[in-house]
């Protein structure tokens, strides 16, 4: 060990900082950091991302953003059956079958939509979630009887699920938004109930245990916040199948009976009608769910890319 | 728990045992023609797209378009409609007297006819039917069940507290039938132009018990009979029905005694989405279908089919509730004539007309079209005028009423194409007047009916498509007075006195002159009182492909295929 | 083996159970209760009591429950309001058409995902790998009725290549023996008539099977992927084995693992799809018959067919898992 | 450069290495990333029936070249250099179809982890017989009879019964037994095992090593392991080459290694085994720092920043040049400017003590 000058101890150790960094550094970022950092690089949750921000603000201030009154039928003197007028000064994209500023109504529309879509997904999350933590925290028999009934719930395909709700709870939106979470409830809480009980096994929960650190403090200190990544990734996912699902429901009759407000959904299921003479009509508000549902979806994948480890690679 | 999974099993065997069961039914249903070939005959097979399924195919117990519709190619009555028109005509019958009190007809009947079954149609089997219907027990009985004969006849023999007007049949000869009523209605001989009462073989009848109606009023379970073996004197045979796919097939009545039909067969399928049916047209898998979108009818004609119109023999109106029924919680602002004019005045008609309804679509300005014997010019009119609306609202103190403003959804009909958009315009108009709208949407069938004829809406949409060529048909569905010196619960009740006089004077009045003034004054009456306003009359089209000829719309929508034709 | 199918069949009870309350449950909530919504509004309280007797509606819940169950079990459910035929013999005349229909439109997306996922996942980061992934996101994004609508206006209008609607052209009279169309034509020799069948089956089928395309696409792919990168397909190459046997022994085989599983699930949005799908379609199933049952507020009918459609994604889930055992040995003895 | 040939001890040695590795260098090139150097000129040759041991922490290449000699490397993102010939035949660029006929056949491999490494859905009969029936054109009965054979061979009771199970109903051991029997089926000249203990339990190690021994002396197959283990290094190997970031720093004899460690590295490894016949008190001397601590060979010794006897010229920028891999004494070879120094006396008893 002959003694070394303190100049070149440092030089080398710089240059051992520098070298250090060559090789990826995945020790000590915590999952979540690396996991945004991955998101920040990846494109395409970049541009769901972009999607989704877009509609939800379009959406927050859709009553500034329309140009025109979504319910006042201005053009309906000049509507004749088997000719609405197309797009025109003041009509960017055209006026509906009652004379209806289109561009106004798709943005208002959106409101509507993602509302449904928003508040029948967290109502499907916080159930789901309630029941998962419920079955997946205390296990036994609990867990034996919530995971019965979840199945129960599975086994019943979704939008017939949907259908039986509604037509149960009759028309309105509330129904809708029960109706479509209804048919989220099982998926969460069979999802935070698998990845808690993997969490309750893993490593740092037996540690855990094993420090004496009481059951409540564990579950919900350590494994439910370790187990909210997969919920997250569903929820972004589910979405876009809510407001798909919601679209389904009110072109079966049983939406948002509510004229004065406007909704993706009825008005695409409206438009058929006029299919042949103003196939825009269907096409914008079919274009505005697929492109949100889009946007959400894409989110959801590169997320769950992001903090799925098998994903990493 | 052990004894479950075999019980799984066994419902899985009944499932095959079940299909098959229906499989060897519908194998020897279709046994009778020759195997699969899809080869057209000489007069080949017209393919129309229905709205919805019939419900069975014995008409005396038929209420709606697509029974009928089936039923009218398959059966006939006395009478019959005029090729194209409302006037009631000679059909079974070839003539008939009636007697100067107005209470006895006298029918002759046409000779060598056959029923499909082969047996003659004669006077015995003319009575038969008319006492099989005033025969009616149980199910048979509820409105639901015999609509058509109770609207025409009142009660049946089993109902004395509800009198019958029918009293006797009697088959005087092979060739005459002798009917005697209690007292003098408009209604007869019209409505025995109706489908609902054809006259049918009274050997297939009996033979598929066809008056064992099973089930509850609103889930009526029909006989074999009105299911498989409807047997009339028609230009067209009953064939097969094959429920799972909606598909009705008749066939051609070779020893018809008027001209046999051209058509070897005609299919009526059912497709109940309105934009699946005109684009099976345009893909040419069907040759016509009925009820046309109003939006349709220029471009279906542009693309070289056949739209024909019928002339408008309906009404639709926004019926208010106006009087004070207990137990419906009537609207009481709506007692006040001036809220009720300020209604009338708020409606733009015209842009309705206009943007709406198909051309041809006239404003209404009482509750019946003008083609019809009865219609008044001066009635009083009620134009559109927001200002006067709002002044009359004023006057009434009344100003920012709520009214609850019941609309059908899922549904089409010939009056009304889309309510959605007719509720929506008329919305706006209440509005702007300085009403407060309290929209309430449901499903046409069985909620929205019920719930306006029980009276739960302030305001609320629906119409009429006439029978027969009789006022009565029209304003007396409306405004007659159903019990103890009220109307309808659908209009709220209201009592009218002089109406009701009026109607049931013109009802019973035997000379048509004298009626239609009678009528004309009533409309007066209901037009000054107001219980509604009308709003159009409107003609429901049906199209059919190029090569589709002969068939004559008719303005009751009562069309018979005997005269159409397919050319190549 | 054996044990494993009896295991499964016995943990069906539970839900079967659970099921039949549901809709019980379902059943008595509805507005008016079970007499209401089968003898209307307008019914009298007279009748409502008659029928309340008739099926022991005065009864503890209980007892009515066990009669229902009983009824269920000898698979009746009442009368339609809307044709007053019996539910049970309604589902079975029109199931052979949903059963058709799903088939194929589960064929069409396993037999062109499997591949394409495949593919896209060989080719990783090819312009096939994009669009194809692409192309399944909108795939699931695209509501399925609108998607109906399209393809029939596209080959069934515009083009007129394949029929639009219906399960059979109506002027071919084919023999009627199993219910299952194309089958019949088969059995009967009826050629023509099956072959017309199938091609009525292709542009439901397509719609109906897009979404589930566009889930195996990605399902495929994503486990190629995983699937490569194992050791044990390292070993496989390191024992020099042909590419073609390290794929179909080491690769594909393991790969399919995953995508099995989700063709159970996907069964349930085919049955949820069918409903949209046989309504623009006409399609003679029980699909469309729920719709109609919709509009005609026809709760039995809905109740009865939820509740046996619920059984077949059940039994089509178990049928999976048994396929899953078959391939996965660890699944067998666990 | 070549390597010195060791007089021959032992039997059946034939001059002529069935491997020659020459300069072999591994580059992986990610998008975004620069591209890093896993091997970076490695060379070195086996003859049959030696066994060489390429030893260093995880990271530092040894895995990476196995698979490059095997030609198991990903195609894309990866750059393989230099010069890998087997019987003289260059196998780098080699077709692929050349590779999969020689791989199995005349070179085998052995993993590390036994289970990832065995097809979970099929029955390891299959998995052996496979080999057969794709490199020595067997009937089927003819291969399943091999296969028992070979599972018998390695040690495997109830062959028979064990050909029909799958990966997961068998030991760890018996999986890595099943997994030599792969290797081994077509008794291939050359055998690769990398890490093939590390994933067992110590007394199962022992047994798989002396398993391996076995097959190696009656075969005269070459053996190159692969491990971090200097244990295993002790008890299996001729030769041994001590890798650290991508190069050899030292090769040299079994003996010399143990006795006379020369890589500061070397000597560090050997430090930090636990002895038995230490003198109390002496505490352990584990290297500083990880293996991650390294700087790049072009700006000097990658060991520098954890050796002790770290100078200025381990740095390129002092000394003007990388440090080279030098001739070291007779058979052994040394990259290092400042290397451990011993005094004459004789330190067997260090050798033998690691060499236990």
């Amino acid at each position: 060990m002959t003694a070394m000058g303190d100049v070149k101890r440092r030089r080398i150790d710089e240059l051992a900082a520098r070298a250090g960094q060559v090789p990826e550094g995945e020790g000590g970022v915590s999952l979540t950091k690396s996991a945004f950092r991955r998101l920040r690089r990846n494109p395409v949750a970049i541009t769901g991302a972009v999607i989704v921000v877009l509609f939800l603000l379009v959406a927050a201030f859709a009553p500034l953003l329309a140009p025109k009154d979504p319910l006042t039928q201005y053009l309906l003197s000049e509507i004749r059956p088997g000719t609405i007028p197309g797009s025109r000064e003041g009509f960017p994209l055209g006026v509906d079958n009652l004379g209806r500023d289109l561009l106004s109504r798709l943005i208002v529309g959106s409101r509507q939509s993602l509302l449904i879509g928003v508040v029948s997904t967290l109502l499907g999350v916080v159930v789901g979630m309630a029941l998962g933590v419920l079955a997946g925290a205390f296990g036994g028999w609990v867990d034996t009887v919530v995971m019965r009934f979840v199945d129960i719930l599975l086994s019943i395909p979704g939008l017939l699920m949907a259908i039986s709700i509604s037509v149960l709870l009759g028309q309105n939106q509330y129904a809708l938004m029960i109706a479509i979470a209804v048919t989220q409830v099982p998926v969460f809480a069979r999802l935070l109930r698998g990845s808690m009980l993997a969490q309750r096994d893993s490593d740092y929960a037996l540690a855990a245990r094993a420090l004496g650190i009481r059951r409540s403090r564990i579950v919900f200190g350590h494994v439910l916040p370790n187990s909210l990544s997969p919920v997250i990734v569903q929820a972004t996912l589910s979405l876009a199948t809510a407001i798909i699902e919601a679209a389904a429901l009110s072109f079966l009759g049983l939406g948002d009976p509510d004229l004065a407000r406007p909704e993706w959904g009825a008005m695409l299921s409206n438009a058929q009608a006029f299919l042949s003479i103003r196939p825009e009509l269907a096409v914008y508000p079919a274009l505005c769910i697929i492109v949100v549902a889009l946007g959400f979806t894409l989110l959801g994948e590169s997320l769950r890319e992001a903090l799925d480890p098998k994903f990493r690679r | 728990m052990q004894r479950r999974p075999p019980r799984v099993l066994a419902a899985g065997a009944a499932a095959l045992t079940a299909v098959t069961l229906a499989a060897c039914a519908s194998s020897d249903r279709d046994s009778g023609e020759g195997e699969g070939g899809g080869e057209a005959q000489s007069g080949g097979t017209l393919v129309f797209g229905a709205a919805g399924d019939p419900a069975m195919l014995d008409p005396a117990f038929g209420s709606d378009g697509e029974t009928f519709r089936v039923a009218r190619q398959i059966h006939e009555g006395l009478l019959g409609n005029e090729l194209g028109g409302t006037e009631p005509v000679p059909e079974l019958a070839e003539d008939y007297e009636v007697s100067d009190d107005g209470l006895e007809y006298t029918f002759n009947l046409r000779q060598g006819v056959q029923f499909h079954d082969g047996t003659d149609f004669n006077a015995e089997a003319v009575c038969f039917n008319f006492d099989r219907w005033y025969n009616f027990e149980g199910l048979a009985t509820s409105p639901s069940a015999s609509y058509y004969y109770q609207a025409v006849f009142g009660g049946f023999a089993s109902t004395p507290d509800t009198p019958s007007i029918y009293e006797s049949c009697e088959a005087t000869d092979e060739s005459t039938a002798v009917i005697r009523l209690t007292q003098v209605t408009s209604k007869f001989p019209s409505a025995l132009a109706l489908p609902a009462f054809s006259i049918q073989s009274p050997e297939a009848l009996q033979q598929y018990d066809a008056d064992n109606l099973s089930g509850s009023e609103d889930a009526l379970s029909y006989s074999e009979y009105a299911l498989e073996h409807p047997t009339g004197t028609g230009p067209f045979r009953f064939e097969s029905w094959d429920r799972g796919n909606g598909e009705v097939t008749i066939v051609r009545n070779e020893d018809y005694w008027g001209e046999a039909p051209a058509l070897d067969s005609i299919i009526f399928r059912t497709i109940s989405d309105q934009n699946t049916r005109r684009q099976e047209l345009q893909a040419g898998s069907i040759d016509g279908y009925d009820f046309v979108a109003p939006a349709d009818y220029q471009s279906l004609e542009d693309e070289g089919f056949q739209v024909l119109v019928r002339d408008p023999f309906n009404i639709l109106y926004l019926g208010f509730n106006g009087g004070n029924v207990p137990g419906t919680n009537a609207n009481l602002a709506l007692q006040d004539p001036r809220v009720r004019q300020a209604i009338a005045h708020a409606i733009d008609r015209e842009t309705i007309v206009n943007s709406l309804l198909p051309e041809g679509a006239e404003a209404a300005t009482q509750f019946v079209p003008p083609t019809v014997d009865g219609w008044a010019e001066d009635v009083t009119t009620y134009d559109y005028d927001p200002d006067r609306a709002r002044q009359l609202l004023q006057e009434a103190g009344a100003e920012g009423t709520t009214l609850r403003f019941y609309y059908p959804t899922e549904v089409s009909r010939p009056y009304l194409p889309d309510p959605a958009a007719m509720f929506q315009v008329i919305n706006q108009n209440l509005v702007d007047a300085g009403f407060t709208i309290e929209p309430v949407a449901l499903p046409w069938n069985p909620d929205y009916t019920n719930a306006v004829q029980a009276g739960q809406a302030d305001i609320h949409l629906l119409g009429w498509t006439g029978d027969y060529n009789d006022a009565y048909n029209f304003i007396g569905t409306f405004f007659a007075e159903q019990s103890n010196n009220q109307a309808s619960a659908e209009f709220g009740s209201f009592s009218a006195p002089e109406i009701f006089a009026a109607l049931a004077e013109a009802d019973a009045e035997p000379d048509p002159a004298n009626r239609t003034e009678q009528y004309q004054e009533a409309n007066r009456l209901i037009m000054d009182y107001l219980p509604g306003v009308p709003i159009s009359h409107s003609p429901p089209a049906l199209v059919v492909a190029e090569n589709v000829q002969g068939l004559e719309p008719s303005p009751l929508t009562a069309e018979v295929f005997s005269t159409v034709s397919i050319t190549d | 083996m054996l044990r494993f199918i009896v295991r499964r069949l016995l943990q069906l009870i539970p839900i079967l159970l659970g099921l039949s309350l549901l809709l019980f449950a379902w059943l008595r909530a509805l507005p008016g209760g079970p007499a209401q919504a089968a003898l209307g509004e307008r019914a009298t309280p007279e009748a409502i009591a008659r029928y309340n007797e008739l099926f022991g509606l005065d009864q503890p819940l209980y007892v009515q429950y066990l009669r229902f169950l009983g009824r269920a079990v000898q698979l009746d459910f009442g009368n339609s309001a809307r044709t007053g035929r019996a539910v049970t013999e309604e589902f079975f005349e029109r199931m052979p058409g949903t059963i058709e229909l799903t088939l194929f439109a589960m064929l069409f997306a396993i037999g062109v995902g499997i591949p394409l996922g495949y593919l896209a996942a060989r080719r990783h980061g090819s312009w096939l790998d994009s669009t194809s992934v692409i192309g399944s996101l909108l795939g699931v994004a695209t509501p399925v009725f609108f998607l109906a609508y399209l393809l029939r206006l596209l080959f069934a209008v515009e083009l007129g290549w394949l029929p639009g609607s219906g399960r059979q052209e109506v002027r071919i009279d084919a023999t009627r023996i199993t219910n299952f169309y194309v089958l019949d034509g088969l059995l009967t020799r009826e050629f023509d008539a099956a072959w017309d069948a199938f091609l009525h089956l292709v542009l439901p089928g397509i719609a109906l099977g897009t979404i589930p395309l566009a889930i195996i696409v990605r399902i495929t792919r994503a486990s190629v992927l995983d699937v490569v990168n194992e050791d044990y397909v390292r070993t496989a190459n390191a024992k020099g084995l042909a590419t073609a046997t390290v794929r179909r022994r080491h690769i594909v085989r393991n790969a399919l693992l995953p995508v099995s599983t989700t063709i159970g699930l996907q069964t349930g949005l085919l049955l949820s799809g069918a409903v949209l799908t046989e309504t623009v379609f006409a399609f003679g199933g029980v699909g469309s018959a729920i719709f109609d049952a919709i509009f005609a507020r026809d709760f039995a009918v809905l109740q009865g067919f939820i509740l046996m459609l619920a059984v077949v994604y059940v039994l089509v889930n178990l049928l999976v898992d048994i396929s899953y055992g078959l391939l996965d040995p660890r699944v067998r003895v666990r | 450069m070549t390597i010195v040939e060791l007089p021959p001890h032992g039997d059946d040695r034939t001059g002529r290495p069935v491997l020659e590795v020459d300069e072999l260098t591994v580059t992986f090139a990610r998008k975004g990333e620069q591209p890093t150097h896993a091997v970076d000129g490695v060379s070195f040759s086996v003859a049959p029936g030696e066994t060489v041991g390429l030893v260093g922490e995880s990271g530092c290449g040894k895995s990476v070249t196995s698979l490059a000699i095997m030609g198991l490397l990903p195609r894309r993102g990866v750059q393989v250099g230099g010069s890998v010939r087997f019987d003289g035949h260059e196998l780098l660029g080699a077709s692929d179809r050349t590779l999969r006929r020689m791989r199995g056949a005349d070179m085998a491999m052995v993993f590390q982890d036994p289970l990832s490494s065995l097809n979970p859905t099929v029955p390891i009969g299959t998995q052996v017989t496979e080999v057969l029936f794709e490199h020595r054109e067997m009937s089927r009965k003819e291969a399943v009879d091999e296969a028992t054979r070979l599972l018998d061979r390695v040690g495997i009771p109830d062959p028979a019964r064990r050909l029909k199970e799958y990966p997961h109903q068998l030991s760890g051991g018996m999986r890595q037994r099943a997994l030599i029997a792969m290797a081994l089926a077509c008794s291939p000249r050359l055998l690769i095992a990398d890490e093939p203990t590390t994933a067992l339990d110590v007394t199962i190690q022992a047994q798989i090593l002396e398993l391996l021994r076995e097959l190696v002396v009656d075969s005269g197959t070459a053996l190159v392991m692969i491990t971090h283990d200097l244990g295993v290094v002790a008890g299996l190997c001729d030769r041994v080459h001590v890798m650290y970031a991508g190069r050899i720093i030292e090769s040299a004899d079994r003996h010399d290694l143990f006795a006379r460690p020369r890589q500061p590295y070397t000597g560090g490894l050997l430090a930090s085994v636990p002895r038995l016949d230490g003198a109390r008190g002496v505490p352990l001397h584990p290297i500083r720092g990880s293996a991650r601590d390294v700087i790049p060979w072009t700006e000097g010794c990658a060991f520098a920043p954890r050796c002790d006897n770290a100078q200025d010229d381990c740095l390129t920028e002092v000394a003007g040049s990388t440090v080279p891999l030098e001739l070291d004494g007779p058979g052994r070879e040394l990259r290092c400017r400042h290397p451990l120094e011993y005094p004459r006396s004789p330190a067997g008893a260090t050798a033998s003590g690691a060499a236990r």
